[in-house]
């Protein structure tokens, strides 16, 4: 399947790019997150410590052993600081 | 009820006027408004980063949950995105009910849950650098109550 | 802090606007208005008596007590007597402050007890004659949680 | 000693007048109540149920077994209803 990966705030930053368009077998977001570690230096970096980090599948606050079945849109975010 | 999610300023007084004209039947109006705040004399300006299309999502459930648990006659969501200045309003709330005790109640409720749950993300430029404002623990504990 | 007992109409935007404009240094304002409701499609307007002096004295008290239990930048009560007629604005109050809990807790605060503490008295006039709202239970129960 | 008494909101209408100057020897409260229902009807009427009328001594909250020793002006009125 092919995703569309976003990237918010210092997650944005460390990755250095706000998406990435992602053809994947992944079967969890844990999954996916484990190939994104395995890209480069800077995903595995901007992943290390996934406590700090949330998940989003299609716009939904979600976990990270939630299935990726029917999903297009993963985003990847540091807890959300509104108001 | 309105959402509204833009980089625009808007006006506080205005809306609140508005708000409160427009709410026939309700006895009771409550407003929040949050603004930029410079503890130390060092914050030069504030970036808000969100997520557009999830954010409205996120804001018009978390009005719609309110609406579910208290009876009230009318709701708005005002939050700005961009650079944003001290002293700048950074968001609002209304409710308009009945009674005064649902329009506080519905509000510190929009108020606890836009606060960890809407995605947004602050980072504050000053002297020293730039940060992104760190998640408090007490803002995650403050949706315990509801 | 502004305590103001008037027959004039107030502009509540107006008093949002400037109140919010004037705290420096606070993130969060909180504001309440207090409208005259007709339940049932019967009231025809209100008269609001108060005891001139003890009203002042009992709004500064609640006032002072507010202060001393949050730390606010600013507060502003502002309540009406003489006729009013439906849609009306009563009443309003504003906390300003550096944490939202913190306004939100004073707010609720002032309006708990000048609801029951401070001399007004509302007399409600309607097609099948005028009578004298009582005051409820819940009111009163209102205050012991504070 | 003279007072100044106050009456408020339904007691104001059923007294019929917003206030009595009184030259009284009454030593509480609950003495004043007592001297004023032996004056008029309309005053026994007003007075009949305390557990609906509140009290302020030179405009503060009192109760109606305080002493009037040193006070000037007693008000009379229903539970209040601000807000």
């Amino acid at each position: 399947m092919t995703l569309t990966v976003l990237y918010f705030a210092w997650l944005r930053e460390r990755i250095g790019e706000p998406r990435d368009t992602i053809t994947t077998e992944a079967a969890t977001v844990a999954d996916l997150v484990a190939e994104l570690r395995t890209r480069e230096e800077r995903y595995a970096l901007a992943f290390s410590d996934l406590g700090s980090i949330r998940v989003a599948l299609d716009q939904e606050l979600s976990e990270f052993d939630a299935p990726l079945a029917g999903v297009r849109e993963v985003a990847f975010f540091p807890p959300m600081t509104g108001g | 009820m309105a959402i509204r999610v833009q980089e625009a300023p808007f006006d506080y007084g205005a809306e609140c006027s508005a708000f409160a004209a427009g709410t026939e039947g309700a006895g009771a109006v409550v407003t929040f408004c949050g603004i930029v705040r410079d503890n130390d004399g060092t914050l030069r300006g504030m970036d808000i980063e969100h997520y557009p299309g999830m954010t409205e999502r996120a804001l018009a459930g978390i009005e719609a949950e309110a609406r579910n648990r208290w009876p009230l006659s009318d709701a708005l969501i005002i939050h700005r995105f961009g650079p944003l200045v001290p002293n700048d309003m950074i968001m609002m709330v209304a409710t308009a009910a009945r009674h005064r005790a649902d329009a506080f109640a519905a509000a510190e409720f929009l108020m606890d849950y836009l606060k960890s749950r809407a995605p947004f993300w602050k980072k504050e430029h000053s002297a020293d650098g730039a940060d992104w404002v760190a998640a408090k623990d007490e803002d995650e504990a403050a949706l315990t109550r509801w």
